[in-house]
C-alpha cells in the first residue's frame, strides 16, 4: 500500500492541482476529494490494490466470454429466409 | 476490352528536361509514409526533326503496374513508347509529332526508403538502379524488388477509391487495376507474407495513433485483396502460419471470417484469442462490435467498457463503447465518454501526392476516346468549377465537410445522437454532464438566421473548455468546491468545437427543410444547382437523413452528371436494395444501380482510372442478381445509341471478375 | 472521505492512465501506486483530509514568519561601511 | 539642450495618400494588448505649386508624448509641421520644399480598444476624433482622453530601453522622455490610481500567465515612473489608498520599500500581509526572494515552497524555489522542481509593432545633425550588415539567443546549475532524475565537432519526452513497473531542448577558449570582427562567464562602436563598481562608464531616441559619484573636439533628474 501525503494547490472544476513534499505536480480529478477542501487544505491518499475486485471482474468477464461463444459461436444462428 | 491510347496518357511539362527527376529525388528525405506514387518521366525529341536529343521532358503518374522487376517495368516504358510516337499527338490544341528517346519509371519502396528507377533508351538499352534520399545508388537485391512491388501494390490497394472531387488531388496519373493477373495477386500474397513483420513501416491509417503488427497499411491492403478476390482460403492460411509467430495477428483471422462469412468461426477465433489474452484490445474491440450488430447491448457494453480499459489510449473502443451507450438510450454517458476520446492530432490520411505544383498551363490532359458516354465524359470541368464558385458561401463553407480522422468519427457519434434526441435535448444533456460558461441564455436573438427554424432563436451557450491554459490558469471557482458542479466535467475544446460544427450543419438543413416545406405548400419546384442539391445532400447526409440526403442526390442528377452525387447514391440504392424482399422494389434498385455503375465506369475511364474496388463489388452483384446474358444487352441497348466503347469498359471489370471466379462464366 | 475503484489502462514511466467506472481517464503518477501493479489489475484510492498535518504546517510556517520578522524585520541590519 | 530639427524626424512615404490611417483602423480589431505605438500622418504639398492639394502622403511613430487632450496635440503637430515647412528638406537625396497641407495624430486608447485622433489642417482647423476597429466614433470624454494619455505613458514606459539591436524593430519613430515635466508626471499618477482596477485590460508580462490587479502592465509602469523619478512616497501614498479596496496591493507597497531601501518596512509589509493571507502567492514569493537575497537558505526554501504551493500556476514561485535549491547545492531537487515549472507558452513580450510593413525604398531615416560623434552617430549600419551576414553560422544561429519569456527564464536557471557543477555532472544527474531514451552512449564520436573540446567526444544522450503523445501512446516499458523506474519522471520537452541548447551553447564558448589558449601560447593575438566578439560574449553571458563575456565586449569596441557590446559593459562595470571599495578602481569604472554614457545618449540620438531609464540611472549615478562640474567639463574636454552638441545631449538628461531633484542643483 501507498500512502502520500498532498497540498491543494488549485481547485478547478473538475481537476485540482496537488503538490508533493519534493514538488511533482498532480493533476487530480474533483471527484475523488473530500468535500470542504480548499486551496492549502492538505490531503491523505492511499492506493492500494483490490485483488478481491480483480477475482470478481475475471469471473463475470469469464462468464460474459462464456456466454457470448454459447450464443453465437456453436451453431449458425437461423436467419430468416429471405426468397419469395 | 479497352485498350490504352494516346487519349489515356496525360503530361505535365517541364521546364527544363529530367527536372521532376531530381525534385523526385529531392523530396525522398521527407517522405515518411507509403511516399508518391509511381511516377514515368518521358524525354522527347521532336520526329522530324534529324537531331536525336530531346527537346522536350514531361512525367505522369502511376498505381497499379507491375513493378516486380525491371523487365515488366521494361516492357510497359516501351508499350507506352509506341503509343506516343505511332502518330502526332493532339499537344495544346496542335498535332504534333514526337519521338520518344528516353523513358524512366520511379517507384518508391517504403520498406528500405529507395526509390527503384528503370531507364529505357530508345532504341535500345535499360538501365535500373534504387537510389536513396541523398541520390546514391544502392546494389539491387531480389528482396528490394519484392519490396517495391508490395509498396506499389498497397498504395494502389489503400487509395483506390479515394475521393478525388477534391481539387487538389493529383489528375495526371493512370490508375492501373492492380489484380489483373493471378501471378500478381499470388505474389503479393507472397510479399504480405514475407515482409509482415516490417509492415510497421509502412505506416498506419488516420484513425490510429500507432501502427501495430496487425493493424497498418500492409494489412489493410492485404484485407482489401482478399475481399476482392473473395480468396479467403489463401488468406486464412496465410495468417495461420503468421499466427504462430504472433498471436495478435488473431485479429486479422477473426476479421477474415466475419469479412468472409464465416460467423461461428469468427466468434470462435474471438473467443479463444481473448481467453488467451483477456487485455488484447482490438480483439475486444471486434467483439464488441460484433454483439453490438447482433443488438445484444447486454454483452456489448461491458466488452466495450473491457476493451477500453485495455487500450485507453487508442480511438477506436472508446468510438465503441461511445455506440453502445448511444443504442442504449444513454445519452449523458455517452456524451462523457464521447469527451474522454484519444483523439490522433498529428497524422493526415495517406494520399497520393504529387513531388511537386505544375502549372495549369503546363498540365496535358487529353480527352480518352475510346469511351464515351454523353454527358459524362464530355462534362465540362470549368463549368463545374464556375457553377461551384456561385455557390452560396454558408454551404460552401460548412466546416463539419472538412472535419479529418477521429475528429470526423466524433462528429458522426454526435451527430447520431442529435438525430435520436434532436437538437434541445442533445444541449440540455450537454448542460448536464458539462461545466457551462454561463447558464443558457434564453430568449437572446441570433441576427444571423432568419425565422422558422427551431434553431434560429437561440445561440450556442458556451461550455467552459478543457485545455492546458483553462486548466491551469483559468476560473477559479472559488476555494470550496460545490459538490454539483464538481460531478461535471470540462469539455473537451474539440468536443466543444464539434458542436458548434453541428450547429451550423444543423442550422443549414432546418433551413433546407423549411423552404422545402413552404415550396410544396405553394406547389413549386425548388431550384437549385447540381452543386448546391450535392452539397445539401451531404448535409443531410453528415446528420444521417440518409433518405433526405438521396434525394438531394437525385435532384443534383436530374441536371448534369456528378460522381459525388452518384457515388453517394449507389450507396444508398445499395443499402435499400439490401433491406427489401419485394422483387419489383429490387429490380427497379437494381437498373438504378446499373445505370449509376456505367456511368462511373466512364467517368473514371475518361480520368484515366480503370480501378474501383466499389464498383467492382456492385457489378458483381449485379451479375449475381440478374444475370451476365441480360446485363450484357441491357447495357448494349441502353448505352450503345451514339455512344463508343461504353460496354468494353464494363467488360473489363467483368473479367477480371471473370478471373478470380466471382461471377457465373461467359459462354 | 472519498474511496473509488479504478483499473489501471495503461503504465508509462511515470504516468499511469486510470479508468472510473464510468470510464473517466486519469493520468495518475506510478509513484503513488503499490508496487506489482500491470495492465487490467484494480486499484482502491483513499482520499482522506489531513487536519493534524494542516495544524504542524500551519504552526512551522507561523514560527517561520515570526523569525524572519524578528530577524528582518525589527531594525535595520547594520551593513559593513563601505567608505574607504 | 537639444531642439527637434528635420534631422530628427524619420517618415515613411505612402503609396497613396491617407494608407497608413486606413490600416491602422483596420488592424484595430486584432489588437489585444497595448497595441501600436502613437502615430504621425502628414499629407504634404510641394511648396512652390500653387495648387494647395497635397501630393504626398508621409507617416512615423511616436512614444512619449503628452497625449491628454487635444489642445497639446495640435501644439505638438503645428511644431512638427513648421519644421517641415521651414526650409526644404533632404529628401531622397534631393533637396525638396514641402507645405505641409494636413497633420493628424493617432493615439490607441488600451482601456477603451479606441484610437485617439487629432486632425489639424494648415493653416487653420483642429477637429478629432475616436474611432473603434469598425471605422465608427465614439462621443470623446474626460476618461477617455485620460485612458489614451495613460495607455500612451504605458507604452512609453515599459518599451523604454527594449533591445532594439533587432533588425525588425520599429525605426521610424521618436522616442520622447515622457518625464519632462511634473505636471505630465503627476497626472500618469493620478490616471494611474484611477484606472487602477482596469489595469488588466492592459495585459501582462510575457512571464506571467495572466494579468491580475497587482500585476500588469499598468503596474509596470507605475513601478518604473516612481523609480526614475524616485518619489517613492507618492507613491505609497496611492498603494495606501488602493490597499484599502484590495489587499492584494500590498504586494506592490513591500515592492516600492524594497526599491525605494526602505528594507525595514518592506519585511514588515510583507509579514502583516501574509498573516492576513497565508496563500498569497505573489507576497510569499517576493519573501523568498529576500531571504534567497539575505542568503538566509534555511527560511527562502520553507517559504518558496509555500509560494509554489499556494501559487502552483505561476512561474515565478516555482523559479524561486529553483534559485533555492541551486543555493542550497541540491541539483537534483533544482532539476525536477525546474521540470515542473508551468511555462507561458501562449505569450510574446510586448513589443512596438508596426501597422504595416513599409518597403525599405520608401523609408527617409534622416540623420539629426545637431549632435554628431565621430564613429557613434555615422556608424553605416550597411556595412554592419555585411559585417553580420559574414558571421560564421554557427555562431550566428544559436537557439539560445531567441529563447522568450519563461523558457528564457528557465535556461537561465539551467545555465546557473551548470556554472556550478559543470557539464558532466549535470548530466549525471539529469541521468538519476529523468528516465533516458537508452544507457549514455559512452565513446561515441561526434563527427560535427573538432577534437580539444571535453564536449566533443559525446553526444547528448537522449531523455524519454513527456508530452501527449508519449504519455498516451508510448513506450509502455512492459507491464510491470520496476521500482527504481517509477521514482524517475518524464522530462518535459521543453527541458529537453533547453539541454540541447545547453550543449550548443556551451560547445562554442568551450571551442573559443580553448582557441584563446592557442593563441595565448603562441602570444598571437586573436582576430575577430566586433559582430563575432558581441555574439561570443552574448554566449560567454548566457553561461554566467560575465569576466570573460566582458573582455569579448571590450575587444568588439576596440574596432567599431556596438550598441550591444556597449549596453553589455555599462551593465557589467557599474555591478563591478558595486563590489569594489579601491577608491581608483572606482575611478577607472566611472571613466569607463561615462564614455559609454555618453556615446550611447550619442547613438540613441541618433535613432530618434531621447528616453533611456538605464542611461538616466547611470548618469544620476555618475553625477553623485564625481559631481557635476567636474562631469560636464570632463564631458568637454572628451568629447568636444570635432564633434558637436554631444554635451547638449547629456543636458536634457541632467534637466531632467534636476527636476526631481536626484542630482545636486546646477550653479
Amino acid at each position: 500500500m501507498v500512502e502520500v501525503s498532498l497540498t491543494v494547490g488549485k481547485l478547478d472544476a473538475s481537476l485540482a492541482l496537488l503538490l508533493t513534499k519534493d514538488h511533482h505536480l498532480i493533476e487530480f480529478p474533483t471527484i475523488l476529494l473530500p468535500d470542504g477542501i480548499s486551496t492549502g487544505s492538505i490531503v491523505r491518499i492511499n492506493c492500494d490494490r483490490d485483488y478481491s475486485e480483480e477475482d470478481l471482474e475475471n469471473k463475470q468477464f469469464d462468464r460474459l466470454q462464456e456466454e457470448i461463444y454459447d450464443t453465437f459461436g456453436k451453431h449458425e444462428p437461423k436467419s430468416p429466409v429471405l426468397k419469395v | 476490352m479497352t485498350s490504352v491510347t494516346q487519349g489515356s496518357i496525360p503530361e505535365v511539362v517541364e521546364k527544363t528536361i529530367g527536372e521532376s527527376l531530381g525534385q523526385r529525388t529531392s523530396i525522398l528525405d521527407n517522405v515518411n509514409d507509403l511516399g508518391p506514387p509511381d511516377m514515368v518521366h518521358l524525354a522527347k525529341a521532336t520526329a522530324n526533326s534529324s537531331a536525336k536529343t530531346p527537346s522536350s521532358g514531361t512525367f505522369f503518374y502511376y498505381t497499379g503496374t507491375d513493378t516486380s522487376n525491371s523487365a515488366t517495368i521494361a516492357a510497359l516504358l516501351h508499350s507506352i513508347a509506341d503509343i506516343i510516337d505511332e502518330k502526332p499527338q493532339l499537344w495544346f490544341g496542335k498535332h504534333k509529332a514526337w519521338k520518344v528517346c528516353e523513358a524512366t519509371y520511379c517507384s518508391y519502396n517504403a520498406f528500405s526508403r529507395l526509390d527503384s528507377r528503370v531507364k529505357v533508351a530508345f532504341p535500345g538499352g535499360v538501365e535500373s538502379c534504387m537510389v536513396d534520399s541523398s541520390g546514391n545508388k544502392q546494389v539491387e537485391t531480389d528482396r528490394l524488388w519484392l519490396q517495391t512491388y508490395v509498396s506499389s501494390m498497397v498504395r494502389a490497394l489503400v487509395t483506390a477509391d479515394n475521393d478525388s472531387s477534391d481539387f487538389t488531388s493529383v489528375v495526371e496519373i493512370r490508375k492501373i487495376n492492380p489484380l489483373l493477373t493471378k501471378e500478381g495477386t499470388d505474389l503479393f500474397l507472397d510479399g504480405f507474407e514475407q515482409l509482415f513483420f516490417e509492415g510497421t513501416k509502412l505506416g498506419c491509417s488516420e484513425n490510429l495513433q500507432v501502427p501495430t503488427n496487425a493493424n497498418n497499411m500492409l494489412v489493410d491492403a492485404f484485407l482489401k485483396c482478399i475481399q476482392i478476390t473473395g480468396d479467403y482460403e489463401r488468406g486464412l492460411e496465410i495468417i495461420g502460419r503468421l499466427k504462430t509467430i504472433d498471436a495478435s495477428v488473431g485479429f486479422l483471422e477473426a476479421q477474415l471470417y466475419l469479412s468472409g462469412d464465416e460467423e461461428v468461426k469468427a466468434v470462435k477465433s474471438m473467443h479463444d484469442a481473448i481467453l488467451a489474452n483477456p487485455l488484447d484490445g482490438e480483439m475486444l474491440t471486434l467483439q464488441a462490435e460484433y454483439c453490438l450488430d447482433k443488438n445484444r447491448l447486454d454483452l456489448a457494453l461491458p466488452i466495450a467498457t473491457k476493451a477500453v480499459n485495455s487500450s485507453p489510449s487508442n480511438f477506436k473502443p472508446w468510438s465503441v463503447l461511445v455506440k453502445a451507450y448511444i443504442a442504449l438510450g444513454q445519452y449523458e454517458q455517452a456524451l462523457l465518454t464521447l469527451n474522454s476520446c484519444p483523439m490522433v492530432t498529428h497524422k493526415d490520411k495517406y494520399i497520393l501526392k504529387r513531388i511537386n505544383n505544375p502549372r495549369p498551363e503546363d498540365m496535358h490532359l487529353p480527352l480518352p476516346v475510346d469511351v464515351t458516354l454523353d454527358k459524362v465524359s464530355t462534362l465540362n470541368s470549368v463549368d463545374v468549377a464556375v457553377e461551384h464558385n456561385r455557390v452560396d458561401s454558408s454551404l460552401l463553407n460548412l466546416p463539419a465537410a472538412n472535419l479529418k480522422s477521429t475528429f470526423a468519427e466524433a462528429y458522426d457519434l454526435l451527430t447520431q445522437i442529435v438525430h435520436k434526441t434532436g437538437w434541445e435535448p442533445l444541449l440540455h444533456y450537454r448542460t448536464k454532464v458539462f461545466v457551462m460558461e454561463e447558464e443558457f441564455k434564453q430568449g437572446g436573438s441570433d441576427e444571423s438566421s432568419g425565422g422558422g427554424s427551431s434553431l434560429s432563436p437561440k445561440k450556442l451557450p458556451e461550455a467552459t473548455i478543457a485545455d492546458e491554459e483553462t486548466r491551469k490558469v483559468g476560473t477559479s471557482h472559488g476555494n470550496a468546491l460545490d459538490n454539483d458542479f464538481k460531478k461535471k466535467r470540462l469539455c473537451e475544446r474539440w468536443l466543444d468545437n464539434l458542436f458548434m460544427l453541428l450547429y451550423d450543419d444543423l442550422r443549414v438543413y432546418t433551413m433546407y427543410k423549411a423552404e422545402l416545406l413552404h415550396f410544396d405548400a405553394q406547389q413549386m419546384e425548388m431550384k437549385k444547382t447540381t452543386c448546391e442539391w450535392e452539397l445539401t445532400g451531404l448535409v443531410a447526409s453528415r446528420l444521417g437523413h440518409k433518405e433526405e440526403a438521396a434525394k438531394c442526390f437525385e435532384r443534383g442528377l436530374e441536371m448534369r452528371f456528378s460522381a459525388k452525387c452518384s457515388s453517394k447514391l449507389l450507396e444508398y440504392y445499395t443499402d435499400e436494395r439490401e433491406k427489401t424482399s419485394d422483387s419489383s422494389k429490387i429490380s427497379d434498385y437494381n437498373d438504378k444501380i446499373l445505370e449509376l455503375v456505367v456511368k462511373l465506369f466512364v467517368w473514371n475511364h475518361r480520368w484515366y482510372c480503370s480501378f474501383s474496388p466499389v464498383l467492382i463489388n456492385a457489378l458483381k452483384d449485379l451479375v449475381n442478381e440478374v444475370g451476365r446474358v441480360k446485363l450484357e444487352s441491357e447495357i448494349k441497348v441502353r448505352f450503345d445509341d451514339g455512344n463508343t466503347g461504353v460496354y468494353n469498359v464494363v467488360e473489363d471489370n467483368l473479367e477480371c471478375l471473370d478471373l478470380y471466379g466471382l461471377i457465373e462464366r461467359d459462354e
